[in-house]
């Protein structure tokens, strides 16, 4: 469907970790066509600092409620601001944006889903909706963050109602190491027979590299949630590129995040021509 | 608010008259910030716009500079997209067939690497139904003089201007940038050269680094700064630029109010071009347009033109003609 | 929070060389928005400063341009002062008795009207006690060349220099205005002229209009655009001016943290100095010395001097060396 | 005394009316050392929007209880934002700045306190302070605004202690016309047998320019407190500048309103050599 500018009232808003922040959003246009890895582009102030709107995925979508869920993380000027808007405010939102998750067509599959850090944004309304599918529900999530701060609070994450596997680089919670790392040896180990059918991931793109590099090894299917910068949101601005074989109708060197993903397979991106990203600057600084 | 001036029920007259171009509002869109139109579908009232002037096309389709390609600054954005479009034939078969029906003027923003180029792509637009004007990007390198910006030499932007104007009948309108010594020379030797309007500014030439990776920001290392925080740079080549030429001008930098708008009109823009702040806001250009409305009323103003050009830059001493001023000590 | 990289107790060495100039670190204070430094006592340390760099000093003492004198804009501030300062001699008679007992090293930033003011001033500074170099400001009008601006001319800017260079001693700093179409052209001139040192940006031309009294917002019309809406602007400036010359640079335009201050320095700026900012907070420098202490710590550098132009402008890709780099369609 | 820099906590912060607010701080530095008619330089936020301080006036110093208010009327961003700062939270001040008034030996001497608009401020502070001279207090204040609703509550004034004559240029409330005139009607009516020895006035330019011809006039005693705009508050940006014949020592064609200021005697102030100076845009556009 078309996508909207609506403003949503702040329904609640609460911090359910250090740096993570859940919203809930009364949202009755954008909400009622929402899917599943799509995003909306919120503005969380007027005025000029900052300038621009930020992306965030659905974390949950209600419908039948008219309302939507936004999970964030802080990570500059933006979110902090945002996380400062208090329930009853309203938020000037644009949405559903991107093309969002396709659903396999039945919940049984093998389905592994990756997330690093934010990235498990969209993956509790994507398990949802996997989970209302015909079929016995087969998917694991592998989940993975710097440190055990930054994860969600288990208690969360356990509700998702999936087998849920930890990883944290500094060995704080679950798995020492990379959740790719993870998921490799949880996969290699024949004991734990789980061989995805399919991939869905979202996190950085450091992450993303190590999944594709997995799916395309392994022949598999996947959709990859990426990142970028984005001024428009909505395909105008074409500041959100990345070097990939687009599809067929556009023949260029670039795709844009905004418009022909977020989700994209692994095949379809040219890993070797992504240049370095911004990454957030270290926490430590300039506080 | 009701207004409470001007004669009841007859709304303002916004049109304008920018030499062989008519619009029935002042207010466009601004070249690479609004796609092709149909990415605001939905978002914004296309039909009310007084023009939608389309991302710079190129003969051949473009690829653009590889990201990342914004960086956001204070009150505002710099962009290093390459000028990624998708060519003029597809512009022509793909694009234009969901412009035409709008019925809304189409200025297609042009650009090439040779004048040859600009010449070509003047020429393949000429007749094209639907197409109001051309507008040339001059702020493009000349790969023929070692990559000298265009715009920033008279004598370059005057063959530019000449080739193009030698291959339409269309308006021409010539976009000039700020990053030169005197935009008034520029623009003279454009207006001179035949361009019936000229458009000011394009991106003022900038850069972001990161200190933690110790890189550009962009993989282009530079950008062009637009947004808010570029508005007064542009108010002042905008005044400049009408008082060097005869020929009616569009103002473009920063506008994202409909005071900012009335600013350059004030100046002397006869029509603006919104950019940046459509990503802000896509429902920008109709509060703009609102906004002008709502000033013309309580302003007691039946037209717009009644109100460009009015500024008054006499000396003013409020207080000078009175007993008290004499007592000067 | 505490360093965890470093060896203990040794704080960074922030001095830096600017040819002839040692500083104890690399944070100066902008001229004309610092004043004579009195102005800012006992609401920041001016002892902890690189430099105190002044008001612009001309021969005779000048009244500046009527009020209003400013406008706020996004991120942004438009001045025309006008160059509203006490003349040379109230300036080494009144305001340097105040400075040298500091032990700061004073910059005194000059301008005038003809190539002999410039060199009159730099003769009668010489020799003044506290005094550690010269900043010229050529972003003047040169009367005897119908009122076109020094700095805009690579060739009126040497003539400046040298005139300087002539009457001085001192370290000579040039300061160079971004309102030209190649500002390394400038610089390069500025540098065969003997200026020991480069400083840029000054302030970005721009203008203000009031829409209801249809006035122009400052008297003077044109006015000169500073702070962190500039920044980007003057990174490029600096960019392409630090690649242009040998000689020293000093980063200018924007800065208000350690953070924008290092973008400068990563750049290749030696020094940077800080104007705007100062208004807002006028404790904002030693925070920027703190800010850039702290960021050598933890990025386990010893001296700000083995961070200063390590900017990487080499393509990085960072997935392009593995197996799945291979896998192109 | 030295200016210097404070972080105050808001102690409370009331609406007025519609567009008046008060705001009161814990600022025992600056409440320390504060006069009558001097101002602070403000930081209604951190960040860039808006980038600027903002001057304010003491509408009451309490040294004892180290607290300062200030009273405000909604004129653009500055004001809005600061407007909805909550109390316990803190703002950013630099003061004393300025002169202050110069308080007269005796509270007998008859004097007039003319206010337009917001220029009520600093009178407050200078009425109590003047009430608390010896000699018997013969002030009086005659303070006008647009229109009734721009005007302080009437029971707030009141209790200032002195006669209040009230105008409103369009006869909303009180004398109908300029506070000015009223003022001047007042003086020339013998019945009335006020004939102020002194003229302490704050408020719009165009409103001191009248109470300057008629102190000139009048041979009158006069503190005028002006505004301009100001960047730095402090003497060292020259942006506040007002064509005046200086101080002895400075013989320049401008005072600084922020240094040498701002309260000024009619006859230093070149009135003949101001130019048009901004006046806020009509709150009916833009809002
Ligand atoms: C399609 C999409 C969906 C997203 N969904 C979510 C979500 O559900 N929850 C969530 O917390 N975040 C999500 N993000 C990321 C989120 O948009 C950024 O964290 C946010 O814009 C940062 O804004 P800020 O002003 O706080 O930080 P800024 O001050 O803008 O940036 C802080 C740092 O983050 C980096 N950064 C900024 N934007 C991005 C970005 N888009 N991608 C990568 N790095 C960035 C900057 O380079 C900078 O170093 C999503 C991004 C995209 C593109
Ligand atoms: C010494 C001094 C003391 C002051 N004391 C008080 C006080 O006690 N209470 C109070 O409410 N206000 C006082 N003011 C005025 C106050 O500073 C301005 O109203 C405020 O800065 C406006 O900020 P803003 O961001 O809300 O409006 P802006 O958006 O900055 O401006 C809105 C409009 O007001 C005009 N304006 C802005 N600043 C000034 C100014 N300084 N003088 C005149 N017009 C201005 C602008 O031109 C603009 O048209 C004082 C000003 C000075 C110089
Ligand atoms: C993302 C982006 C892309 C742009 N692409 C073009 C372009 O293709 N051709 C052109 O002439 N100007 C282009 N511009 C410049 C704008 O048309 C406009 O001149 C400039 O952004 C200043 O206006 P603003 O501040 O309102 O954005 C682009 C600007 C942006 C931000
Ligand atoms: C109020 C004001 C006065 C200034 N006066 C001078 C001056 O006298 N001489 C000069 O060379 N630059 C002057 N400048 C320019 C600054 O020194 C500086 O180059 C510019 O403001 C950019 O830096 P910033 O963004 O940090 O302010 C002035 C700037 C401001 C804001
Ligand atoms: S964010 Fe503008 S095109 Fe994707
Ligand atoms: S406000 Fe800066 S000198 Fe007065």
């Amino acid at each position: 469907m078309e996508k909207v500018k609506e403003s949503a009232r702040v329904i609640f808003h609460e911090q359910v970790s250090a740096r993570i922040f859940l919203l809930r959003l009364e949202s009755p246009r954008i909400s009622a066509a929402a899917r599943a890895g799509q995003f909306v582009m919120l503005r969380v102030r007027r005025g000029n600092d900052p300038l621009l709107r930020r992306p965030f995925s659905f974390y949950r979508i209600y419908p039948e409620q008219g309302e939507v869920e936004i999970l964030y993380q802080l990570a500059g000027l933006g979110t902090l601001v945002l996380s400062r808007i208090a329930p009853g405010s309203t938020l000037d939102l644009i949405g559903p944006l991107g093309n969002g998750f396709h659903l396999p067509v039945d919940a049984s599959i093998p389905l592994a889903l990756i997330a690093g850090g934010i990235g498990i944004a969209p993956m509790c309304e994507l398990i949802a909706q996997i989970a209302s599918l015909p079929g016995t529900l087969n998917a694991r999530l592998f989940y993975g963050a710097r440190t055990a701060t930054e994860l969600l609070p288990e208690r969360i994450v356990r509700d998702f109602g999936i087998p849920v596997h930890f990883a944290t680089d500094d060995g704080s919670f679950g798995y020492n190491g990379r959740v790719t790392k993870l998921f490799e040896e949880f996969t290699r180990d024949r004991r734990n027979s789980f061989q995805p059918g399919e991939v869905c991931s979202c996190g950085p793109l450091a992450m993303q590299y190590h999944v594709a590099k997995w799916v395309i090894a392994h022949d598999t299917l996947s959709q990859l949630s990426l990142e970028s910068l984005m001024a428009c949101g909505i395909g105008a601005c074409l500041g959100c590129a990345l070097p990939a074989s687009g599809p067929d109708s556009e023949p260029q060197g670039f795709v844009h995040v905004c418009e022909h993903g977020p989700i994209f397979s692994a095949g379809s991106i040219k890993w070797n021509q992504i240049m370095v990203q911004q990454t957030p600057p270290p926490t430590y600084l300039f506080s | 608010m009701e207004s409470n001036h001007g004669p009841a029920n007859t709304a303002p007259d916004l049109s304008v008259q920018l030499g062989p171009l008519s619009l029935k509002n002042p207010v466009m869109t601004a070249s690479g910030t609004f796609g092709y139109g149909q990415e605001y579908e939905g978002l914004t009232d296309l039909q009310r716009l007084g023009a939608i002037v389309v991302k710079g096309i190129s003969l051949a389709p473009r690829p653009g500079n590889p990201p990342p390609r914004l960086v956001e600054t204070p009150a505002g954005l710099i962009n290093a997209i390459g000028l990624e479009n998708v060519g003029v034939d597809r512009f022509i078969s793909v694009k234009m067939p969901y412009l035409l029906p709008l019925g809304v003027p189409v200025i297609v923003n042009i650009f090439g690497n040779t004048i040859e180029e600009y010449a070509q792509l003047a020429a393949r637009l000429n007749g094209v139904p639907g197409i109001a004007a051309v507008e040339i990007n001059v702020s493009c390198p000349n790969v023929k003089k070692g990559g000298m910006v265009f715009g920033t030499d008279p004598e370059m932007t005057a063959r530019v201007v000449e080739a193009v104007r030698r291959e339409t009948t269309l308006p021409v309108i010539t976009k000039l940038t700020p990053n030169v010594t005197s935009i008034a020379e520029i623009a003279r030797a454009a207006e001179s050269a035949g361009s019936d309007i000229l458009s000011c500014i394009n991106t003022v030439a900038a850069m972001a680094v990161d200190i933690f990776s110790r890189r550009p920001r962009l993989a282009n290392i530079f950008g062009g700064l637009s947004g808010p925080a570029v508005k007064p740079i542009a108010l002042r080549c905008v005044y400049e630029v009408t008082r060097a030429v005869k020929c009616p001008v569009i103002g473009i930098g920063g506008i994202a109010s409909a005071a900012d708008a009335l600013e350059f009109l004030l100046v002397g823009a006869r029509a603006v071009q919104v950019g940046t702040a459509n990503f802000v806001d896509p429902e920008v250009t109709g509060q703009i347009m609102d906004g002008i409305e709502r000033f013309l009323e309580v302003e007691g103003l039946s037209a717009i033109s009644d109100y460009i050009g009015t500024l008054d830059t006499g000396c003013l001493f409020p207080f000078a003609e009175d007993a008290c001023a004499t007592m000067e000590i």
